[in-house]
């Protein structure tokens, strides 16, 4: 029997859920790309991914280590430009794209700019947007994934880079924006959605051990909650082989405590 | 100065620009027209050395593109040879925008249109951090990779601007003076416009090029192809030139013409430390020291620069640094087969891309 | 039925268009990008005939796109096969537009989103005057190349509209509800904005491609990259099908993603009696036939048409009827080595390029 | 010696002339590809020759039959796609562009939509803006080149197609238009330019054997005359050689009167 999932692990099995075959994947550097990968190696065969560089449905080899790496567009019949790249998202060919910040609120919007304080004083300053505001603004279907903790999930952003559902409701459409905006946020908690009517984010599964309890403790909003909580398994001894053995046999993203890159 | 055009005074604000008249280059279709009108358009042998055409082309003051894909085909000897020469009050635009933070550190760069830094998973780049908050680096415009590309594709189709539905909903919107939120007259959905832009100079890295100035790029081309048409002068920077009937024979990856290039610089190895489609991989030992030591504080910058940087000459000088404590020779060719592996452009059964970090873990 | 969209009136007007939702498709952004959210994205073999094709993607009232560039590259077999399946109330856009002209009179087609309609030198296209002046064509809008070039790439980089330098000044803008003019909100100077345009249906003929739909076109793709990314309903028609792996394996010239393709026919000479890159030359008798005596009269048009179109069943039997009189296989095999030399991608010293009108100039 | 020049031969060498050495050209079908053909042939051996269906500096070879034929791509570098073709004269990189019409005015605008009458009724509906427009308003310099007679050379058009000088004076800058608009006309009878003022078309030089009166007799408003007409000559023996035996040697274009093609 293999060692029990890393909380990485588990991460990456739960993002491999949100992929159903047949889907374009636009993916975005660390766990992400695990998820991708490892759902194209179990449950989801046929889908294409796709790169902010530009790289597109490139042939099976070693996982990307970055989103414009060789692997990215290795053998791949055409690449794009990176205006294109997201032209295709907002022309509906971006089923789901995964994305990660510095911050989340309750409405699934994204702060990567900066952490701890105002835009001329900060305690850290981040990348930045990046493909961040681009994919969430118009693929069809964003995944968030994140660790969750308070200050990661505050009830405030300290900057708004990506939209989610803005101010609930209908706000995301009359803003003008694409797609159906934040799907689902997935973290080493569990998975959580957002409420059909006030796009409120609400505790939908939860990973092996955890509570609602846990889920709100780390969390810096309260938490609605589904009436039916599901509960997400661990991933089979089969399934993390494959995580372990061929997505990422040399331990790049799933080593926990990480190691350093 | 009166600034020549009209600014969303918000973002003005917000950014705390003072005098709009910096903002005007970027967008300034008109001078960017005569600009192109003067070029020299003869197939006349454009090479020249990477110092001259640093010397040349690069002005203080000027916007400068990044180029490539943080380090993915970017010119990093070029951004090198930028310190050396100690240019002054650089602006920089890229998507991603990665290499400002050491020319910045180095006092070269002074403004920034913001789109990306960092060098994705390998962390938060702490440098440009403290440099932004210190006041060294000051933000002129906040972007997204996508709208970014979409004001240099505009520049590259005649566009004055062009609508987006990115930035919608984002306070991008409010620390930006080249986008505006507007209405589609057709349908009266909101859209942003994204002004055409035109970066004074830009280095594009091509694995062939011929000494007129035809280019090929293979992998992805990012923003370059847009970006070579939307800036004002234009380098190309090349692993190896060809001859023009090369370029005649073989079409494949062509996509810059002779007469939008002012000068080629041949220049082997002119990523590295990053890598180069089809030749060869980046140093993720020198990204490591670079990340891990080298932004931790001005003082170990300070250090990484001098001994990577004003310590070297030229892409040879580098490249003799990097390879004498990690294998030599050997691992100059392992860095072409990983590469080359990797795209499957060889055998990669029995390649070893396994990789152990060099500093120990200490912190 | 009330239109979708807000366009200008004196173009309305001017065009005398009373039910102006005939033109909401052709720039309904919304229901393009949910009719591609719909597409089978998986790798499938796409693989179907020309006749399924034609009958299964050409709806009456569909906005057809003409590609290539005239006779060049085009896929005159498919517009053939239209006439021959009787498809009705088609609009018809392309810069050129040159295939409208026949299939309008076959009475397959009723509008037209206007660009330019003749073969060059070849002389004014009579049938088509008669027929816009008969009111059996009514046209919708009125276009340069450009500007119509523009509004296909805005829809290729999901912009909702796109600003430009041309049709300022020009009458035009009072004869198309598709543009507007404007000003850039940076400079205050005069633009046109140009909306994102979608056709219905777009056939697109590849010298090769495989059965997924990733495509490669040699020779100048002209407005047809754009196309496959701004048509709703898109159909690649190709020399030949080949493997995927040749796809990885040989990048040059692939333009066009799987994603997006909706069937691939594969249809050798299915550019005849025009001409395709790589691989034969136009029949220039043919052409002579056509605008000296074919679109002469409506009743010599319908001869011409009954005896090259409806009295053919695909391009092979078109090509025999072509060959019998003009020299047999010998012929044939004359326009690939034309079309080659021309090229140069054969010797081209011996090769006769000389042409004599079979027709005696009677008028 | 050889055969005078016959109209046709006159205008290409004369359409030729206008072309200096080092010149991005964008050249059209017919005799604007004569001419620019010439002149490679002659006295500009370094211009680049650019079509609208994107093929740009070719390799020699037989003169282009259409402006989408091999001939415009033989063997180039790269070609373009059309919307990125007349984006080139957008931003400066077409010199000089060749038009035809069926009508031009006295400002130099352009119609190529129907004579005889109004957008609803009318004798000849013609073959529309095509690439026209495009160079009009977006090359630095426009060269008009047409067969000139009363009809061809209205004082009124019947549908602007193409923008010249639009109402002379600084109208065609108010009204947003890039370059310099029409800088010479070059017809049968001579080269004719505009006063740089008004912006009125003027008789600036002769063909052998025309006059002002001939000019003015061919023109259906009143031509301005220069103070110093120029004596074009007829093209000397070598580049009728030229002409004849290396840039049109089956005479497509240049046999007088014109063949069917």
């Amino acid at each position: 029997m293999s060692t029990p999932a890393n909380p990485f692990e588990q991460l990456a099995y739960n993002i491999s859920l949100q992929i159903m075959d047949g889907q374009i994947v636009y993916v975005g550097t660390g766990l992400p790309m695990v998820g991708a990968m490892l759902a194209k190696k179990t449950h989801a065969p046929n889908i294409t991914l796709v790169y902010e560089s530009g790289g597109q449905d490139p042939w099976e080899g070693p996982m990307p280590w970055s989103v414009g790496g060789a692997a990215t567009f290795r053998r791949a019949p055409m690449t794009m430009e990176m205006a294109h790249s997201f032209a295709m998202a907002a022309n509906g060919f971006v089923d789901i794209a995964f994305q990660g910040a510095a911050q989340i609120d309750m409405y699934g919007n994204l702060n990567t700019h900066f952490i701890g304080g105002g835009f001329w004083d900060f305690r850290s300053r981040l990348t930045g947007s990046g493909g961040g505001n681009d994919l969430s603004s118009l693929s069809e279907n964003v995944i968030l994934v994140g660790l969750q903790d308070p200050s990661k999930f505050p009830a405030k952003l300290e900057f708004l880079t990506s939209p989610g559902h803005l101010t609930g409701g209908n706000s995301r459409r009359e803003a003008g924006l694409l797609g159906n905006g934040p799907v689902a946020c997935v973290t080493q908690i569990g998975v959580m959605d957002f409420e059909p009517e006030t796009k409120w984010m609400r505790i939908k599964g939860l990973n092996p051990g955890m509570t609602p309890e846990i889920a709100q403790a780390c969390t810096g909003f309260e938490l609605k909650v589904s009436e039916q909580i599901e509960h997400i398994p661990a991933p089979s001894d089969d399934i993390l082989q494959v995580l372990r053995e061929v997505v990422d046999p040399h331990g790049i993203f799933i080593t926990f405590p990480p190691r350093v890159r | 100065m009166p600034s020549k055009f009209t600014y969303n005074e918000e973002a003005l604000e917000n950014l705390r620009i003072e005098d709009a008249s910096i903002l005007d280059r970027l967008i300034d279709d008109e001078s960017f027209r005569e600009g192109n009108l003067k070029k020299h358009r003869g197939k006349i042998d454009k090479r020249i050395t990477l110092q001259e055409a640093v010397s040349k082309y690069v002005s203080d003051g000027d916007i400068v593109a990044d180029t490539g894909f943080s380090y993915v085909r970017t010119p990093m000897q070029v951004f090198f040879e930028i310190l050396r020469q100690k240019k002054k009050d650089l602006q920089f635009i890229g998507s991603p925008n990665t290499n400002q933070s050491y020319v910045a550190w180095s006092g070269c760069s002074k403004y920034s249109h913001n789109s990306y830094i960092g060098a994705e998973m390998r962390g938060t780049d702490r440098n440009y951090s403290r440099m932004v908050k210190d006041g060294r680096v000051k933000v002129l415009s906040e972007w997204s990779h996508g709208s970014m590309g979409l004001g240099f594709k505009a520049a590259q189709y005649g566009a004055p601007h062009i609508a987006c539905k990115q930035l919608l909903g984002s306070e991008m919107l409010k620390y930006n003076p080249y986008v505006k939120l507007s209405r589609d007259p057709w349908s009266n959905e909101p859209v942003v416009l994204v002004s055409a832009l035109h970066p004074d100079v830009v280095f594009i890295h091509c694995q062939q090029a011929d000494r007129f100035g035809n280019a090929k790029i293979s992998g992805p081309a990012v923003n370059d192809i847009a970006l070579a048409y939307a800036c004002r002068k234009v380098i190309i920077t090349c692993e190896e030139v060809v001859p023009e009937l090369l370029m005649r024979f073989d079409t494949k990856d062509t996509c810059i013409p002779f007469m939008i290039v002012d000068a080629v610089v041949e220049l082997p190895f002119g990523c590295l430390p990053g890598c180069c489609p089809g030749n060869y991989y980046w140093s993720r030992e020198w990204w490591e020291w670079l990340m891990r030591i080298g932004l931790k504080s001005d003082e170990s910058i300070g250090d990484f620069l001098n001994y990577w940087v004003y310590n070297t000459t030229d892409q040879f000088s580098f490249i003799e640094k990097l390879i004498k404590d990690l294998g030599g020779l050997e691992y100059l060719h392992n860095l072409k087969r990983l590469e080359k592996a990797e795209e499957y452009l060889i055998e990669d059964i029995g390649v070893d891309f396994s990789y152990e970090p060099v500093i120990p873990i200490t912190e």
